[in-house]
């Protein structure tokens, strides 16, 4: 635990990132934003579980683990994100989402 | 960070005395960054130096030789020139970008330059993860030669840029593949523990067949991922002027540049550290004056950096295409075979100990 | 001093996060984004995980960071600025981002965490032990359907990336046999 | 005995028809013929081996024939008002399943001669198989409701073979016709059989004809408008039975319904969907005798009579072939009609009933000997018209013995089919009716007559100059001819009430001399008029109608009955009647529907916004959601 530092203080943090992160999955136009965005939000819970686990249950490693296991999936999320993106980009030339919409036609 | 230097510890004393806790660390932390800067200027410009003088030696040619003493100011002469120069840029850059590249990889380079043991008591930071450290920040290095080759608004550069990322992103997994192998060894990541493992032989000699193997494969990826030849398709200057800082120029040339040499320095620093006992003198001859060890340790960290510069001039340049099949088809499966061959002599205890 | 470096991480956490989702450049906002996980990284170093946080370093930075910079790199060109979303709706996300962060501050602050004073060092080798358990609690199985994982999105990119091509070879091949 | 194994005989040709129909495009014409005529052979192997078990072996107990009904319970309204689909055997239904195999087994072999060539060759096929599936389907019906069912399958089917030849305006708009006059009489049926549900609480055949059941003893419990409720009922349904079989004044479709392809006409206008409405009366045949004492039998009788005089004389002056066969179909189906109702319930007062029946079943043999021989004769000269025809002995010798057995059926001159059935009838209306008696006889003389006026036309009087020379049609043609020439000469001999009697009891049925010569020398009369007239060629027929003149003209015109139809549902229904509620209906009861919906149109218009296939608006939603559920919840604790 950071001396001097509640765990309501990075609580809050985290919270404002995720928000953030929802903020730009909603107002952002552009695929690859939009992957980011949700890089955003799984980030800030991947710190809410690395901090309950530090403050609330040191002697345990369940929350290191579990953010272990978040980040290896969003590995793999980016890595066929991305490869989509670009298999749509050599279709039609562009990520934006009005674009794309297309394909519900 | 707490955990200072031990040749600091009267400077330390001394500040906690005229100022207040805080402050002394903070002023101690200013101190450090400043040395390390010098010594990553000075190994910077030395290594410009003798990188020059091994290609003159090697091409039969004399080399650098006027200014000082057989040339030993020369690179300082040109630092000064590069320093004078105008910064030029392209028009449509994304300036912002173009500008922060260079700092990407110097600053990349000095956080690596700051876990490794350079003596016992000459290091930085003493990280208990120290390895994995090391190959997470040489990953990052990366981006910043990608955003110097996007931002320059200029198709060589991002060509040159492309490269280097497939190229880094490749070779890192050997680098961290090899340095695995040894950490089945060693049981440790931290530098420190890793050395003092070796008190009972080089990593080298304890491993044998496969920490050879794993030496081989690291200076082979090591030399790729710092992008010097025969694997600097990033920078081939038949092919693409000068690769991702082809619009760079003055002083911001010179920190990709001086990264580059860093880079080759601080791979060979950690194939130092790891297969060769660091700051350990050879049968511990040296064992009672601690600072000798400074010595031993750039003694074998230059016999390295030459290794890596005897290869410059020795292969000639690889296509892309050959590069990605060695690491993928080549380099990793060996590399895969390789662990678990280290793992049955860990297990086996077949580990040679003098 | 910790408490500063934490201080000074969250800002640069959240200025970056915010100008992430706003900027109008592509590439601009990857970097943001890579600055708020090189924050993160070190709110994992401030809190003694280090090896997560070189975790963090490694995959996030140097792999999704480099990935997403490589797609950046291949579809957009750099003149092109993104576009913004209406001020009505930038409004409204606003507003209802700040309400949910209401009620998730309203709720944190609401409720007693039973937080334990603990200076542990948490080992490499104490993560590997408990990832490979298979004893109660043991994260044997999880690990190897993350690794089964994995691997099929190593090969689903691969084969989405480059599926149509292979259907355009195939074609010519065709052709070329007639 | 077991008779569940019955319902493959109409699974057969619905398979079949699923097969022809699905697979249109991709099965070869010579193929689906096959496979129509295989299917159809399947159903008559079964229904002759359903027929040998029934009256030979396990149906008669004690003289009586047993009913056996394999059911299912289909909807369920109260313990004995409940629709069923099943099978029913009694002596009416395997007869009819012999008549239909039979006919149709003919019909699908001999199609594959005259439709060759045919563009919607296995399209033919499969409506034919989806006629055969519905018309046993009506046979083997156990209640009221699944025959309706089937009754309106078999109208389409009809609809869809009559209108064949879709791009000939007039082949469309005789299907339409069918259709139509058939729905309307559909209609009466319709109200009929709610009738009868309402006041019986049983749809099943088995109850409602049980003379001793309450439906037949509780008869006089109800009435209305002076007669008893069952009566209108079965008056209705009569109604429905005349629509089909084209009984006066439903008849003006038949004639034209001879747009299809001749073994259309064969099959369904000739032999098995018209005689339906003679098969409903006999089904419901208890309740006809029985209530109100044969009140609606007599309608029955009259009705029968009355269209059997009207359609010989209209078939005497007819120039179509064909339309001469159809008025004679319709002027036959009188006959049964009549006979039935003329008929009593026991035993030999029973005599009408059987020999309705027994006309059903011989009819049906020569009439579709004379249909198919008529189609081989105009698929020989390609037309319809007796001025195209005349010698063609010569050149059909196979055509021409077969028609002139089937001619000789009909005239009912002994020892062929229709003699026997005809004498019975007639001996029949003789015990009952003196009347009927006599238009009856009067009418056997007509159809001698009008059928050797059209068979002297067509095979002998003078040659007609043909463009190519008449040829004998293929086997697969004769071949059906030469069977149902057989079965015409040799039906007559089958003692029908032994099988098929009113009271399912057999009885002796003989021949009555006297009355029999007398019908006899009426049709030979009728003959030899036919071949003073047109065996060789003369003016006597065209004196003839001169003599007749304004009489002549009507019969030719079929007394006007379908343009009396059109006036009286062209200016007198529609102007007065239909173009103002039509007015009305689409002014405000359609424009009140449009208006919901084009509110429901304008609404969606306005809110599909919402589906914008966005994942962001999706997530939005999602977000704003949870948001204002979270604060009605934190409202909701800290109060």
């Amino acid at each position: 635990m950071i001396p001097g530092i509640s765990i309501y203080e990075i609580l809050t943090v985290t919270s404002i990132l995720f928000f953030i992160g929802v903020y730009g999955f909603i107002t952002r136009k552009n695929l690859i934003s939009i992957l980011m965005s949700v890089e955003l939000i799984l980030n800030a819970s991947v710190i809410n579980f690395v901090i309950i686990n530090k403050y609330l249950y040191p002697d345990m490693l369940q929350g290191v683990l579990f953010s272990l296991f978040i980040i290896a999936v969003a590995a793999a999320e980016t890595a066929l994100a991305v490869s989509i993106i670009i298999n749509l980009y050599r279709q039609i030339s562009s990520v934006e989402v009005k674009d794309i919409e297309t394909m519900k036609h | 960070m707490t955990k200072a230097l031990s040749i600091t510890k009267g400077i330390h004393d001394w500040l906690s005395s005229i100022m207040s806790e805080n402050a002394a660390n903070f002023v101690e932390m200013v101190l450090i960054a400043l040395v390390y800067l010098g010594i990553f200027a000075i190994a910077g410009l030395f290594l410009v130096l003798i990188e020059r003088r091994v290609a003159a030696w090697f091409q039969l040619r004399v080399g650098p030789n006027r200014v000082g003493f057989q040339g030993l100011l020369q690179t300082m002469a040109d630092a000064l020139k590069l320093l004078s120069k105008e910064l030029t840029g392209t028009e449509k850059a994304d300036k912002f970008l173009y500008n922060l590249a260079p700092y990407f990889v110097i600053v990349t380079s000095l956080m690596a330059l700051a876990v490794i043991p350079f003596t016992q008591e000459f290091q930085a930071f003493d990280i208990n993860i120290g390895i994995l450290f090391l190959i997470a920040i040489s990953s990052i290095g990366v981006i910043g030669i990608l955003l110097g080759g996007w931002s320059s608004n200029n198709k060589f550069a991002l060509i040159g840029a492309m490269r280097s990322g497939v190229q880094t992103i490749s070779y890192e997994l050997s680098v961290g593949l090899s340095l695995l192998t040894m950490i089945l060894i060693t049981g440790t990541l931290q530098l420190s523990e890793i050395i003092e493992v070796q008190k009972n032989g080089w990593l080298i000699v304890q491993g044998h067949i496969p920490a050879i193997i794993a030496f081989m494969i690291f200076m082979i990826a090591g030399t790729a991922e710092t992008n010097r030849a025969p694997f600097d398709m990033a920078e081939a200057e038949s092919e693409l002027g000068a690769g991702f800082h082809t619009e760079y120029s003055g002083m911001k040339f010179a920190y990709f540049f001086l990264a580059e040499f860093i880079n080759m320095f601080i791979i060979a620093a950690i194939a130092t550290t790891v297969f060769f006992g660091g700051w350990l003198s050879p049968f511990g001859i040296t064992e009672s004056i601690p600072l000798l060890g400074v010595f031993w340790f750039l003694a074998k960290t230059m016999f390295l950096v030459f290794l890596m510069m005897w290869f410059r001039w020795t292969f000639p340049r690889l296509r892309v295409d050959q590069l990605l099949t060695l690491e993928w088809k080549y380099l990793l499966p060996l590399n895969l075979m390789n662990i678990v061959l280290m793992a049955l002599i860990v297990w086996l205890n077949l580990i040679i100990k003098l | 001093m910790e408490r500063v470096i934490f201080y000074i991480l969250a800002l640069i956490m959240i200025v970056f996060a915010i100008a992430s989702v706003t900027s109008r450049k592509m590439l601009r906002s990857v970097i943001y984004l890579l600055f708020v996980l090189c924050g993160i990284a070190g709110v994992y170093f401030l809190i003694d995980y280090n090896f997560l946080a070189a975790i963090q370093l490694t995959v996030y930075a140097g792999g999704i960071i480099v990935l997403i910079i490589f797609s950046v790199l291949l579809v957009h060109h750099i003149e092109m600025e993104l576009e913004i979303a209406k001020p009505s709706k930038q409004i409204i996300t606003t507003i209802a981002c700040l309400l949910g962060l209401g009620v998730f501050l309203t709720t944190i602050y609401a409720h007693e965490f039973n937080v334990v004073e603990n200076s542990l060092t948490t080992t490499t080798a104490e993560i590997g032990t408990k990832l490979l358990s298979y004893d109660a609690g043991g994260f044997i199985l999880p690990f190897e359907v993350i690794s089964v994982l994995l691997l099929a999105a190593m090969v689903g990119a691969i084969i989405i990336a480059k599926g149509r091509k292979l259907e355009e070879r195939s074609q010519k091949s065709e052709d070329s046999s007639i | 005995m077991n008779f569940s194994n019955i319902i493959l005989i109409p699974l057969v040709p619905l398979a079949v028809f699923l097969l022809l129909g699905i697979f249109n495009q991709k099965i070869k014409p010579a193929v689906s013929g096959y496979i129509g005529v295989a299917g159809l052979l399947t159903s008559t192997l079964f229904s002759f081996y359903t027929a040998y078990q029934y009256f030979f072996v396990h149906g008669k107990i004690n003289g009586v024939y047993q009913t056996f009904v394999e059911k299912t319970v289909w909807m369920n309204f109260t313990e004995t008002l409940r629709i069923d689909m099943g099978v029913l055997i009694d002596p009416i239904s395997v007869m009819m399943l012999i008549v239909v195999s039979t006919v149709s087994l003919m019909v699908h072999i001999y199609s594959r001669g005259y439709m060759k060539g045919d563009d919607g060759y296995t399209k033919f096929f499969a409506f034919l198989s989806l006629f055969s599936f519905s018309m046993y389907g009506l046979v083997l019906a156990t209640n009221l409701f699944q025959i309706y069912i089937f009754w309106e399958l078999v109208g389409v089917s009809s609809y869809l073979l009559i209108g064949y030849y879709y791009t000939k305006p007039s082949a469309v708009a005789a299907a339409k016709k069918a259709f139509i006059v058939t729905r309307f009489a559909d209609l009466g049926f319709l109200i009929g059989i709610l009738i009868m549900g309402y006041y019986t609480g049983t749809y099943d055949f088995e109850i409602l004809n049980n003379p001793e059941g309450d439906a037949i003893l509780n008869w006089a419990s109800t009435s209305f408008m002076g007669l008893s409720a069952l009566t209108w009922g079965l008056i209705l349904i009569f109604l429905g039975g005349a629509g089909k079989s084209a009984m006066f004044p439903f008849h003006i479709w038949l004639p034209d319904a001879m747009e299809g392809p001749t073994p259309v006409s064969a099959l369904i206008h000739a032999a098995t969907m018209v005689v339906a409405g003679v098969f409903l009366v006999a089904r419901l045949f208890p309740l006809y005798y029985f209530v109100e004492n044969g009140f609606a039998l007599n309608i029955v009788a009259y009705v029968g009579a009355f269209s059997s005089l009207f359609a010989a004389i209209i078939a005497i002056t007819q120039t179509d072939i064909k339309r001469v066969l159809a008025f004679s179909t319709m002027s036959q189906l009188g006959y049964m009609m009549l006979a039935l109702g003329v008929s009593g319930y026991d035993d030999h007062e029973g005599l009408g009933y059987m020999a309705s029946m027994f006309h059903l079943f011989t009819h049906a043999m020569f009439k579709a000997l004379l249909f198919l021989g008529a189609g081989s004769v105009i698929h020989a000269v390609h037309s319809n018209y007796l001025k195209d025809m005349g010698g063609l002995r010569k050149y059909m010798p196979i055509t021409h013995i077969t028609f002139l057995i089937a001619a000789l059926a009909i005239a009912g001159v002994p020892p062929f089919a229709g003699f026997f059935s005809k004498d019975e009838i007639l001996v029949a209306a003789f015990e009952h009716n003196k009347l009927i008696y006599f238009i009856g006889v009067f009418v056997a003389g007509l159809t001698a007559f009008y059928m050797f006026r059209i068979y002297f036309g067509i095979f002998w009087g003078k040659e007609t100059k043909y463009e190519r020379k008449p040829h004998e049609s293929p086997i697969s043609m004769t071949f059906p001819l030469m069977v149902l020439a057989l079965l015409s000469i040799v039906g007559g001999f089958i003692p029908f009430s032994e099988f098929v009697t009113a009271d399912k009891a057999t009885f002796e049925a003989h021949l009555n001399y006297p009355l029999a010569a007398v019908a006899v020398g009426v049709g030979l009369i009728g003959i030899i008029l036919a071949w003073i007239f047109y065996k060789k060629e003369n003016d006597l027929a065209d004196k003839l109608a001169n003599f007749f003149g304004l009489f002549y003209k009507w019969t030719s015109d079929k007394f006007y009955f379908d343009e009396i139809y059109l006036f009286v549902t062209k200016k007198i229904l529609f102007n007065l009647v239909s173009a103002p509620i039509a007015k009305f209906d689409k002014k405000y009861v359609d424009g009140t529907m449009e208006g919901i919906g084009n509110k429901t149109v304008w609404t969606s218009d306005k809110i599909k916004g919402l589906q914008s296939g966005k994942v962001q608006d999706y997530g939005f939603a999602f977000i704003a959601g949870v948001v204002i559920i979270a604060l009605v919840f934190i409202y909701l604790w800290t109060n």
